[in-house]
């Protein structure tokens, strides 16, 4: 055993959560995703056995071998309902479940659907680099037509997911976009979403140096581009507030959605509503109630009797 | 041939009986299970074995069914291979179960519907107008409903059951309805009760006094008894996706969990069933999901992972016809290779398989132990037949039912999940690691720590690691059971379902002065050792199993015994037809090897 | 001890030899992979046989690669033991491959990052500044780039390889690309040409002229040739979705296909891939789909309706290392099992497994055969190591390649698709039905017509004939070839791409004086009958397969043979450590078995 | 052989296409989708060779019994896959799928979100009963809260999918809803869904009387409920045209799914846009031309030419 005394909580710090150096290429847009994850956490001060982190497979999804934190390393397409049942039977953890786009919107597109309507509490971030990266180029679902990849080396023909207006549609209860150059801009989403009760959903636009260069130009100044923030409602009744996008509206949101790329970054969507986590603790209240808080031997020995 | 105990006429003039199988035949919304339900409980409140079986019609509702219920006062280990009543409640249930009638049986037919070929001498008809007898004491406006409970009333004038306590059993369940299901109810019970069947059926029939002794005997399906081992183990979380049979399990335990302060899930399909289940497994639990054939093959991938992770994990397969959608409400054990070998790579992984009602209660208690234990998936093979089927048995002790915990406790800097030299721990999240190096659980192969590597001589290792935990597992267990002479000439061996009637058939091989005896395999991978002696002083073992004899003739047991044991003399006996093993089946089959 | 032909003075001052290992080890972008290529695809237009290996990194770009090529006049049969030649591109590549350099081995390297420890007197150690030549050739620009070509112009000079044809390869590789790129390679090729080795290397080797005689060979690697065999055989749809290393077989599908007027679609994942190519099936094509490991374990359910619906399919499996993600990039052989056993129920399918590159193709064309001809699922089961292996091979015979046509024929009034007595046969949609009755497809059980029954006769009827169909395929395969004398000590058994070790093995056992002989299975399920007579001949059968032994002490082609033949004398010889079967390895499994 | 000829077509007749009497229960919602759908195939006049039924699991899905077609009946929620297969490779023929809420919205929830943005020739019809009804009552992703089944013994809890809004954000090209208590309406509507090119869809109101009686009553007027049409833009540039639905609008299609149950029924969205198997034929015809149109033979021997 060693000696260490854990009792009195430490600091949780950059260096603490770092863990193995990422095997992203050089220039990944994964890694400021890494970086931002580290400031948010040390600014909210998780206690560092609390915090869960969880992925699929991709080279996003390498994530949780380069946090220091309690993680999980699942199998394709299905961090979603796994990360749900952690958080539901474990309300002391803070669970973070982290992708990619073929993860999230292809083999994972269901479960991201289900789990939106359903409302876990926990936040998932999906690293969209419009390409499958760790199986070297093929056409991802956000792919756009004409992307010439290995499986479309003529170019993507198919409509490709538009993942706000999926997100939107499917109830999630916090809807976010940011791009993996605006570091301060994905602090802050990330660091409202966490805070957000339920399931919280973040894009973040994340360039594949190696098989997508350049494909977030379009929203990145430094390269040309634009990134438009989007202007929140504020509710102080002033004209141009009339103009701002109310967070609390699922047809502005969908509306929002449905610009043009690079379109709009910022919250999509905000709403309180019931966690799947509530609504189980309180089944779980009134099941108690009415059954006269018996513990389980003597709830078996019940059942047993009316069984004779 | 009859293989079941005959009549035997005693002193007070009814004909003492030990053992009657009754069927009722009709349509699905007769309520025929409802009589069998109520007779069956009878029997478990009267010491009296008992045990059902039913089909159910492929359509959505209504439809041709059976309900056999099959009531002894000594051991009974199968529905029965044929009946002795015959309970007719229309033209076609006569026509097509008339031939699962024992010579001699007797057809009880509702004379509104049904005209018998009474010239047919090898039977005794007794037709009773039940449809309008019913209505005529209900009342017009029930329609055809009731005719089930005035069936009951016949019944229990007819085998002098013990009216009292079918009152009782009828009155409790109808108490949460409206007041006239009852009043209804009791109406038809007498009417059937009272009715007198003439001449023809003048001696009546009454069973012997019971000869199990226990006082606590419950009485329930193996869906029921598997659910509550499972709750008395400690299992308060899990996932499932609805399936024709598991779904009972899932609703039982998904009203039952919340009272134990746990969480069932309803997934939108299977593979999010089981990725919560290990959620909830990672998340420091004994977690269950399960499902049925199809279901099972969609968890496949997953499952592979938790033998790679190694999580502790019950998933339960309740076995129907297969393959694909196959015959959702008929019996197979074709899913064993499945549960063995279903997922890609070597991914040892453990099957029980429970052998009859009672079973399912303390295989899922079994199930439980070794998944915590070894730190390993373990799958549940029952089957259809055990799902819906009631039998009564000894109320299960538990004294020992404790509230499950969560081991929190501070890891020290030396900790490893995966250590080469001894058994697998893990350190849910929320554990504080002394040295604050926290780990992570992964599909790809890694080291003792947990960490991936592609090391060759370490991928070897550990998968040297994963098989000898099973391994060890199979030495911990208890050498098998021999029912009969620990030598002889035919040595039948079993698994699941088929329990009691290979039972059966060696009490009835004995009675004819045959060398048979028999083992039964609860613990199917990894078996218990020593099975191979126990063949040695036998001629032939005949492994008997509801499942294809495959491109080499072998049933899939079979086929691992053969591989284990490279014996010769390991033969099989196999069926798929969707029906159980008749005891004289397996006479045949003995007889043929 | 060293297995490989030796060096021998020959007449003209140069070590003639016939069979080299060399050895490239870098990093993955330095394009060792390139050379390697160009090597075989040289040794192919030589007359020489070829074979090669590599291994990937577990990073996404980047990373210690390795790629080895065995180039000889005989037959070439793995790729190698040990090296001859380790070229040595960095410090770490130098370190980590010195040891599988042979005695008296050469080792080349870059004395621009390696500083060996030249006391070491095994090998004899050559320093070539490859870096700073390179830059120095082509200018600042391409920075690291073009080192691979200057090793390969110094290994032309070397080994006194036709400089003419590689040029012309070097040429047709890079002729798509700007011209400044193949400008840049031949000045790296020039530079590397003409740089001076020195004294340490003055007398140079050059190879005996090859056995081979062919003048039409073709140079590729297993899954290109594997595609190639489906276009051959008619394939003109498919569905997949990407992985490791599946999916070069699904890009060149999805390439190619739109010229043969065919279509190969990218699906949104392995579930939805294997239903579409059952759609194409079931619309009168013969379609692929595949995957490797974690994709498969998701096909299990609709391959299962496949089995039942006795639609013809093929479905490939690039075996990589299990369980779960295990070793994305490491060959195995551990899905066996899974591709006999993986879906719920009875569902009997074939499975067949190509043994070296030049098989990938035919094995293809045989699974398309066999699939049309018994309407039923085919899985391809190679592996990971073949996929990317470049070897060279005949030119096949391509004049009975046909286009295939889509039977619509009116049928007949007595139509059956499932006759009890016959061959499957389906009627696609399009098909006139002459009484007008139209066939329903189900994974329900049905009866001849197709229609979905539960009668109990049927499901036992139909179960033997879905399994009885594939016996009849098992008795027109011809029978197993022995490799040696058809009688010994021991028979090497073996499947897949351990076809050449095994066959090194023999020879190198047979040259000491062993009774070693070895059998070879491409048809796995069913395998053809007769095996036990061959097996009779033979003290001991050792079946090698790189998989685990299991809960028993059997690999899973031993488990299967164990099981049909019951014979003792069938051992294995396993190995999971990710990498191919070494001569060295299977001649010690002779040893101790 | 038959001696029937069948050289001239037959008249394609409600008769000719009724197979087995279907294994509903009384009074099933689902006898008057198939009825409907005979009616329409009888107005169109579809080769009876060329019409082929598929369908997952579940009571609605076992169509293909009830129609005397080239059929298909497969695994639960993987009906689509499949029927794009048939429908790519087989332009001569006119592909059905059909099935119920669980099997589309739950298993196959992800399929139809892929089939839907990729477009291929053909037409889904959801009979959506809000419940499992093979499986003798289940909660279904479209039980509305409250309802109390098998798995939700206390009421639904989770919210429920929204087939509209799902279907507009996935990208399919024909939309429509109505209520099989509306025979005319539900005819009009598969007969345009049958006539769109590309993936139509149409969610019907399928009454379970068996385990969710009265579920639809609300948009039965014979129930007391209301039945409200959407009302099409015309483009006649009247005033009350403004106020009109405009189908082509997607923005307006998601407003609209945002409706209080019942909602409206009628053509949500249609957009004309090409078809997966137009796409598909075009790279065929594009990949023939550049390759010189070589047969078969001709192009693998010039492969293989190129790997000496
Ligand atoms: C069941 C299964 N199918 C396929 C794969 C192969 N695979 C691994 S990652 C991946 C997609 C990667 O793309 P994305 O999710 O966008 O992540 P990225 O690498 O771009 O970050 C695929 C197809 C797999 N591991 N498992
Ligand atoms: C893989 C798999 N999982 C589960 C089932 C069981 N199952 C059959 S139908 C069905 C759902 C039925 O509901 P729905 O699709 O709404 O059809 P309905 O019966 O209501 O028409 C389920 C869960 C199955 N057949 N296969
Ligand atoms: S392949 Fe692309 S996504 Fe993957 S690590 Fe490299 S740059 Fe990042
Ligand atoms: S159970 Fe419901 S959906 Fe199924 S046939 Fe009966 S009424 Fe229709
Ligand atoms: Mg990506
Ligand atoms: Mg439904």
């Amino acid at each position: 055993m060693s000696s260490v005394t854990q009792n009195e909580p430490e600091k949780l710090t950059k260096k603490a959560l770092k863990a193995d150096h990422p095997t992203w290429c050089p220039g990944c847009g994964d890694f400021t995703v890494l970086a931002c994850f580290f400031k948010v956490l040390e600014e909210l001060q998780i206690p560092h056995e609390n915090i869960c982190t969880i992925a699929g497979i991709g080279c996003s999804s390498r994530f949780p071998y380069f946090v220091n934190s309690h993680g999980l390393h699942f199998i394709h397409g299905r961090a979603l309902p796994l990360a749900t049942g952690v958080s539901l039977s474990r309300p002391d953890l803070h669970v973070f479940a982290f992708g990619g786009d073929g993860d999230g919107f292809s083999i994972g597109g269901n479960h991201l659907e289900h789990c939106a309507r359903k409302n876990p509490n926990l936040t998932y971030v999906i690293m969209d680099n419009f390409v499958y990266g760790l199986t070297k180029k093929q056409t991802s679902p956000t792919s756009p037509i004409g992307f010439q990849s290995k499986t479309d080396p003529n170019g993507a023909m198919d409509m490709p997911v538009n993942p706000m207006k999926k997100l939107v549609a499917s109830g999630a209860s916090f809807i976010a976009r940011t791009h993996s150059n605006q570091v301060k801009h994905m602090t802050e989403m990330f660091s409202r979403a966490i805070k957000h009760k339920g399931f919280s959903v973040i894009e973040v636009l994340s360039e594949c140096t190696m098989f997508y260069k350049g494909a977030f130009d379009d929203g990145n100044p430094r390269k040309g581009g634009t990134f438009e923030i989007i202007d929140e409602k504020t509710g102080d009744g002033s004209d141009e507030d009339m103009e701002r996008h109310d967070i609390s509206s699922e047809t502005e949101a969908y509306a929002l959605a449905d610009l043009q790329y690079p379109g709009k970054f910022g919250v999509f969507y905000k709403k309180e509503r019931a966690s799947k986590n509530d609504l189980e603790q309180n089944l779980i209240k009134s099941g108690q109630e009415k059954s006269g808080d018996l513990d389980a031997k003597k709830l078996i020995a019940a059942r047993f009797k009316a069984m004779r | 041939m009859s293989l079941l105990a005959k009549k035997s006429a005693s002193a007070n003039g009814s004909n003492d009986i030990k053992d009657a199988v009754i069927r009722l035949a009709g349509n699905s919304q007769d309520g025929i299970q409802t009589v069998g339900g109520f007779l069956a409980r009878l029997a478990g409140r009267s010491a009296q074995e008992v045990m059902t079986y039913m089909t159910i019609p492929s359509t959505i509702s209504g439809g041709a069914s059976i309900f056999q219920v099959r009531i002894g006062s000594g051991e009974v280990l199968s529905p029965g291979d044929e009946a002795d009543f015959l309970i007719a409640f229309y033209q076609d249930s006569y026509e097509n179960h008339l031939s699962s009638l024992k010579e001699g049986g007797v057809c009880l037919y509702d004379s509104d519907h049904v005209e018998p070929d009474t010239s047919d001498k090898r039977f005794t008809f007794v037709g009773v107008p039940m449809t309008s007898t019913t209505v005529e004491a209900i009342g017009g406006s029930a329609r055809d409903r009731g005719k089930n409970i005035f069936v009951l009333g016949l019944l229990t004038k007819l085998f002098e059951l013990e009216r009292n306590k079918l009152v009782k059993i009828i009155e409790s369940q109808f108490k949460r309805k409206h007041e006239s299901v009852l009043r209804n109810a009791m109406l038809a019970f007498d009417s059937g009760y009272a009715y007198e069947t003439g001449d023809v059926l003048s001696q009546s029939y009454a069973f012997e006094p019971g000869e199990a002794v226990e006082d606590n005997r419950i009485t329930t399906d193996g869906n029921t008894a598997l659910t509550y081992g499972l709750l008395a183990a400690g299992v308060r979380y899990g996932a499932g996706y609805p399936i024709t049979p598991w779904s009972s399990i899932m609703e039982t335990l998904r009203t039952e969990l919340p009272k134990y302060g746990g969480t069932f899930i309803q997934s939108e399909d299977e593979l999010a069933a089981i990725s919560s289940a290990i959620g909830f497994a990672y998340a420091g639990h004994i977690a269950v999901t399960g499902s049925s054939g199809p279901g099972l093959s969609l968890k496949m991938e997953a499952l592979g992972y938790a033998c790679m992770a190694e999580l502790p994990l019950v998933i339960v397969n309740v076995q129907r016809g297969g393959p694909s959608t196959g015959l959702p409400t008929s019996v197979e054990q074709s899913d064993l290779m499945q549960a063995i070998y279903g997922s890609h790579g070597d991914s040892p992984r453990v099957i029980l398989a429970p052998k009859d009602v009672e079973d399912c209660y303390y295989i899922a208690i079994e199930a439980c132990r070794i998944a915590k234990k070894y730190s390993t998936p373990v799958i549940i093979l029952t089957d259809q037949s055990l799902s819906s089927r009631i039998e009564a048995f000894p109320e299960p002790d538990i004294s020992d039912v404790k509230e499950p915990t969560l081991d929190l406790q501070m890891q020290p800097s030396e900790f490893r999940p995966y250590p080469l030299d001894s058994q697998t721990k893990h350190a849910p999240p929320g554990t504080k690691m002394a040295e604050g190096k926290y780990p992570v659980v992964t599909g790809l192969e890694h080291d003792e720590w947990g960490h991936p590597s592609s090391n060759p001589e370490l991928h070897q290792e550990m998968t040297n690691r994963r098989r000898d935990k099973i391994k060890q597992l199979a030495s911990s267990l208890s050498k098998l059971e021999i029912y009969g002479e620990s030598e002889g000439d035919v040595l039948l061996i079993g698994w699941g379902s088929t329990w009691g009637p290979i039972r059966e058939a060696v009490d009835y091989a004995k009675r004819n002065n045959q060398k048979v005896s028999s083992i039964h395999l609860r613990h199917i991978h990894p078996m218990p050792n020593g099975i191979d002696e126990i063949i040695e002083n036998f001629n032939k073992a005949i492994v008997v199993e509801m499942n294809d004899e495959g491109l080499y003739g072998y049933g899939q047991l079979a086929t691992l015994l053969r591989a284990r044991y490279s014996n010769p003399k390991i033969l099989c006996l196999t069926k798929t037809n969707g029906l159980g093993f008749k005891i004289s089946e397996i006479l045949e089959g003995i007889k043929n090897a």
